[in-house]
């Protein structure tokens, strides 16, 4: 917690914000029985002494710089607690990882993560989302796409070897296909799986009956 | 990738695991082997997976905690750690002092336990019987500490959202302290027996070569990319909990080899020590919540939020959207990115080797496939 | 290397001092082990063992007031309380049961009774022969578990 | 009438051989039995650990059980096996274990305690116990298995290079005996009243090593290693089969022990052989086999089971029973021999034991590396040194070596 603004502890969730937490990207899923209806007010600025209850507007010379070199690609630039937060556009990717990798970029250098979250009511339901790492400038960077059911994403394995497992990954679970992954394959489930798990219409008691069956010789697993 | 060398040779495909007393649980590597040199290795996982990340979706965030524990199951303190932390930042609460050092001290245990079970597993692959034992025996001490404070000894569930569930039991300083004291003569023994024994340095010098920049480059965290000479660590770098108010140092190796990883990992192991040490002293009494309300409701937000697990940075990416619920929990599994490695460090090797590194890379499949 | 280092490979020291530490661990007190069924093992206050109801020492009834909180808290959803209301209004613990195979001893069930009805114990023997029998209901929760103790 | 029969058994020798053989196998098993409890013992207190404690008081009748268990066991032969090899190849290593010990002198030869003292002794050892890699090699071949495949591969790389290694080493001990008989090597040892391994100290540590590795014993146990090869040439053997092996190895553990007891620590003879003062010594047999009484009985009166306390006491009785009766003039004479030699041999398998639990397993390459590159040579070496030093010796003046050199 100790990057946090060293805010006092004051507020918490105990007074909540009374019903305004709008969802991250404005959509609420199916299968919540709590989930609210997207509301996306105005933003009033958080009263300084609490903790920032949600995102607000990042700026800063590398945003600056990134939209300079692509204009158009970069839109929502947000931070909360400390933590940046861009999205670019899926066909300027490769150009703005390579960037970001190279010595005027920040030299963001590690590929943390990379990972998705499912919107199915959204118009493109996923967002694909890297964790980025600057050794030199001791800092993290989440970038994320947005993409539409069957288009593809550009694999940035070319810029992060790393990302090879972890697409390969985010492809078993959502389905999110990638172009020019070398080897883009489930990882996790069998080959000849059915379903995305982790896509929000995927429930939790639902499996591959047929796979289950079939090579367990049991009814279900469940 | 080296091409097989005799003529019109078959390349000799062999499967290590399942079931492999060396492949640390259940993984499964295929090797492509010309004789014993290895021509390349492909790693079938997921026999473990259990659908973590799903589960999180369905259950409410302090339900969701005992979970966490079973991903890393030998290192459960700082997985829970790490995930209450990450709700915790998400909610903006700030921990009081007592509740800090508790979780540190805890944590550091834990890291040694963790090393200690590693340093045991990798020295019976690589051959040595007997150090599994002694680790085992100090790790349990460390397990009766665990016991003691919180109830269970290996999926803890020490921690909750915003604090601590139980304080600390009548005499756990003393425990702690007596336990370092105990440890510190241990380590020395284990380096009597490996550090520099001939074999064992023939075993595990040169062997997994991992430059600093390959390091970066594949993504590892942790001991391995240390043993690069990369002196990185989260707890340094961006201190969570107290981290900042201790003092311990980084070991780092210089040729990122496999005797250069152990070598951090026991030095580690020491730097735990002192960073138990002192937090022992700063334990003042105090509360132990912060301000958490009975629900845990986090605001419609994301965070992002890693901890130095004994294995590499575990980052928990948590998604809100309002509600009891997480919307997604996305957790960065160190274990699985460093396995990522293994075919680039094995190639070429032979296969006694593949063990090496696979034992130098500290998975626990659990965590692997989640 | 040095003459010294040289020195040690050629006489083995390296192996020798390995050699020495194993041969000393062979001192009786060096054991480590616990002859477990025939000693018992400490069992640390707190531990999360098998599941019980507690009853009122005084009177014997139980001390569940069938709030039903251990059910929603559970991860596993593996508590069910069944209840009827009394004439008074006053709800009424009738069936309580819960799922041995399925808990995985988080302790938040505890942590959520608020009248320490449900505790986690300190036995640890819980094995059964049939799926069914680890599924407890009010009477074996109420008793504790009973293991056979094997001896020889 | 004892006069008769010893004269009959002198006439048909192949009688006498036959119950001798008996005997040898007979206790053989027992010992090789007992050497797997004692390494699980032994390993055991250095791992900090007690070691099997159920079956019989501290686990005594441990072996009984492993033994039936490996009985009971269903013998599977894998689909796709050589049916006949895969059969065979455990009894050819198990056969040529054992054959050995044909020639091994346990004891004076005066007294009987060898099978066959044939003058082409040690050849005949490096011929029979070198057979024993058929049995692995065609172990792991027939098996049609990929692990079993590559160890058997190991196994016969190692062998063949360490024995070769073996044969310098004993070399050196030729020089110096002059015979080719085991029971002449010992005696020569006597005559010169000094052991061999302190004439030849590095001949020894390389037989040692040798001997170490040729068993497949750990740092060397590549052909097994269970963390890289499951187990090995029998990954796929089971039951029975799988037991033949096991006795095999501790077979073969039991006699490098007994020909390097035999080659380089003067056999059957007493430390201080000559040391006339030390004769004392002849009674160590009462003392052990006193005190092993005595720490029966200790262990019985805390023994809290009754039906084990009775077998303690039933086997510490034994004990004293025995230490009276090699108390007795003559058969303490006769038992002198065989004795002292049992008590090296289990030197050297403790000395096995303690290697395993101590040290870490050689890669395959870096044991060819020392095997060729760094035992053969000092092997050499040694042999080069001993025959300069040795005909320097027998010369009554060095001018006649000098003459040889330079002429």
């Amino acid at each position: 917690m100790a990057d946090e603004p060293k805010a006092p502890p004051s507020g918490g969730p105990s007074e909540p914000p009374a019903k305004s937490p709008e969802a991250p990207e404005g959509a609420a899923p199916p299968a919540k029985p709590a989930g609210k209806p997207p509301a996306p007010a105005g933003k009033p600025p958080a009263p300084a002494p609490k903790p920032a209850v949600k995102p607000e507007p990042w700026s800063s010379p590398l945003l600056d710089e990134l939209q300079k070199r692509f204009p158009e690609a970069i839109s929502d630039p947000l931070i909360f607690r400390k933590q940046p937060s861009i999205v670019v556009a899926k066909e300027s990717l490769l150009g703005v990882c390579e960037f970001l990798k190279s010595d005027r970029g920040g030299s963001y250098t590690l590929l943390t993560d990379e990972t998705a979250v499912d919107y199915p009511k959204r118009e493109k339901r996923f967002d694909v989302i890297y964790h980025l790492y600057s050794f030199q400038r001791n800092d993290r960077l989440r970038l994320k796409v947005l993409v539409g059911e069957g288009e593809k994403v550009p694999s940035v394995v070319g810029v992060w070897l790393t990302a090879d497992w972890l697409e390969r990954e985010v492809f078993d679970m959502f389905g999110v296909q990638y172009e020019g992954h070398p080897n883009l394959k489930r990882i996790l489930l069998p080959d000849d799986w059915t379903g995305h798990p982790l896509r929000k219409d995927y429930d939790i008691l639902r499996q591959d009956d047929a796979w289950v069956q079939a090579n367990l010789n049991i009814k279900s697993g469940q | 990738m080296p091409e097989a060398t005799y003529l019109d040779a078959n390349e000799l495909v062999i499967n290590m695991g399942p079931q492999h007393p060396a492949t640390h649980g259940v993984l499964r590597v295929k090797l492509r082997l010309d004789g014993e040199r290895v021509l390349g290795t492909e790693c079938i996982i997921g026999y473990l997976h259990r659908g973590v990340e799903k589960i999180a979706e369905n259950r409410t965030y302090v339900q969701f905690a005992p979970y966490v524990d079973r991903m890393d199951y030998v290192a459960a303190v700082t997985n829970g750690m790490g995930y209450c932390e990450a709700v915790e930042k998400l909610m903006g609460v700030e921990l009081p002092p007592r509740a800090q050092y508790t979780r540190m001290i805890l944590a550091e245990l834990q890291r040694i336990a963790s090393h200690l079970l590693w340093l045991g597993t990798h020295a019976l692959d690589i051959g040595a019987m007997t150090p599994v034992f002694y680790t085992f025996r100090e790790r349990e001490e460390i397990l009766k500490i665990f016991e003691n404070y919180c109830g269970a000894r290996l999926t803890t569930h020490a921690f909750r959202i915003g604090g601590l569930q139980y304080d600390l039991y009548d005499g756990f300083e003393k425990d702690a302290t007596k336990f370092c004291d105990y440890l510190l003569p241990k380590i020395d023994e284990y380096e009597e027996l490996l550090s520099t024994n001939r074999i064992w340095m023939n075993r595990t010098k040169k062997v997994g070569v991992l430059s600093g920049k390959d390091a970066i480059a594949l993504g590892v965290t942790g001991p391995v990319l240390r043993g690069s000479g990369v002196k990185w660590d989260i707890r340094k770098v961006q201190p969570y909990e107290a981290y900042d108010k201790v003092e311990f140092e980084i070991p780092t190796g210089q040729n990122g080899d496999t005797y250069d990883r152990y070598i951090v990992r026991i030095q580690e192991m020491r730097q735990s020590v002192r960073i138990i040490r002192q937090s022992v002293e700063r334990l003042a009494p105090g509360p132990i919540f912060g301000k958490v309300g009975k629900v845990i409701k986090p605001p419609a937000a994301e965070v992002y939020h890693s901890i130095e697990a004994p294995k590499g940075e575990l980052g928990y990416f948590v998604v809100s959207d309002g509600s009891t619920h997480p919307y997604r929990v996305r957790v960065r599994p160190p274990s699985f990115v460093n396995l990522e490695a293994l075919d680039i460090m094995s190639r070429g090797h032979l296969v006694a080797d593949i063990v090496a590194i696979i034992g130098t890379l500290d998975i626990v499949l659990g965590e692997v496939d989640r | 290397m040095g003459l010294k280092e040289l020195l040690r490979r050629i006489f083995l020291l390296d192996l020798v001092q390995g050699l020495r530490l194993t041969f000393s661990y062979q001192r009786p007190s060096a054991t480590y082990t616990e002859q477990y069924p025939r000693e018992r093992p400490p069992v640390a206050e707190r531990y999360r063992g098998a599941p019980r109801l507690n009853n009122n020492p005084e009177t014997g009834e139980t001390l569940c007031i069938a709030c039903n909180l251990c059910s929603l808290a559970c991860p596993e959803n593996l508590i069910v309380v069944g209840w009827e209301r009394t004439e008074d209004r006053r709800k009424k613990l009738t069936t309580f049961t819960y799922d041995v195979s399925r808990c995985m001893f988080c302790g938040l069930c505890e942590d959520a009774c608020p009248v320490d009805a449900l505790e986690l114990t300190q036995d640890f023997e819980i094995a059964n022969y049939t799926r069914e029998g680890m599924i407890w209901d009010r009477d074996l929760l109420e008793a504790g578990p009973q293991p056979v103790r094997y001896s020889r | 009438m004892l006069q008769n029969v010893l004269q009959f058994l002198n006439d048909h020798y192949l009688i006498l051989a036959t119950i001798k053989i008996l005997i040898v196998f007979a206790v053989l098993l027992g010992i090789v039995a007992y050497l797997v409890l004692m390494e699980r013992k032994v390993l055991a207190f250095m791992q900090a650990r007690l070691g099997p404690m159920r079956v019989g008081p501290w686990g005594l009748l441990q072996p009984i059980a492993d033994g039936l268990k490996l009985l009971l066991k269903e013998d599977i032969v894998p689909a796709g096996a050589d049916k006949f090899i895969f059969l065979l190849a455990p009894v050819i290593s198990i056969i040529a274990a054992f054959t050995v010990f044909a020639v091994i002198p346990f004891g004076p030869p005066d007294k009987g305690f060898v099978i066959s003292d044939i003058n082409i002794g040690l050849l005949f050892i490096l011929a029979v116990s070198s057979l024993g890699i058929y049995g692995i090699i065609l172990g792991g071949w027939s098996s049609n298995s990929h692990y079993p495949l590559l160890g058997a591969l190991r196994s016969s790389a190692q062998l063949v290079s360490y024995e070769v290694a073996a044969g310098l080493a004993v070399i050196g001990v030729l020089l110096c005996a002059n015979s080719l008989s085991m029971v002449e090597i010992v005696k020569n040892q006597q005559a010169a009243g000094i052991w061999n391994v302190f004439r030849q100290p590095v001949a020894f540590i390389i037989y040692l090593i040798a001997a170490v590795a040729e068993t497949n014993r750990n740092p060397f146990d590549l052909p097994e290693a269970e963390s890289e090869l499951t187990a090995g040439f029998h990954t796929e053997y089971s039951g029975f089969r799988f037991a033949l092996y096991f006795m095999a190895e501790y077979t073969a553990m039991v006699l490098v022990s007994a020909i390097a007891v035999t080659l380089f620590w003067g056999g059957w003879l007493r430390p201080f052989a000559s040391v006339h003062w030390l004769n004392f010594l002849d009674y160590t047999p009462v003392v052990v086999f006193l005190g092993a009484g005595v720490v029966v009985i200790l262990g019985s009166i805390k023994n809290p089971v009754p039906g084990e306390k009775l077998f303690l006491f039933a086997v510490a009785g034994l004990c004293f029973f025995l230490a009276v009766v090699v108390a007795i003039p003559p058969v303490n004479a006769w038992i002198q021999g065989v004795f002292w030699f049992v008590a090296k041999v289990m030197v050297f398998l403790y000395a096995f034991i303690w290697y395993r639990g101590t040290f870490p397993r050689y890669r395959y390459d870096q044991l060819m590396n020392v095997g060729w590159r760094v035992m053969i040579p000092v092997g050499l070496a040694n042999i080069i040194v001993t025959a300069v030093v040795i005909y320097w010796w027998s010369k009554p003046h060095a001018a006649a070596a000098a003459t040889l050199l330079f002429r």
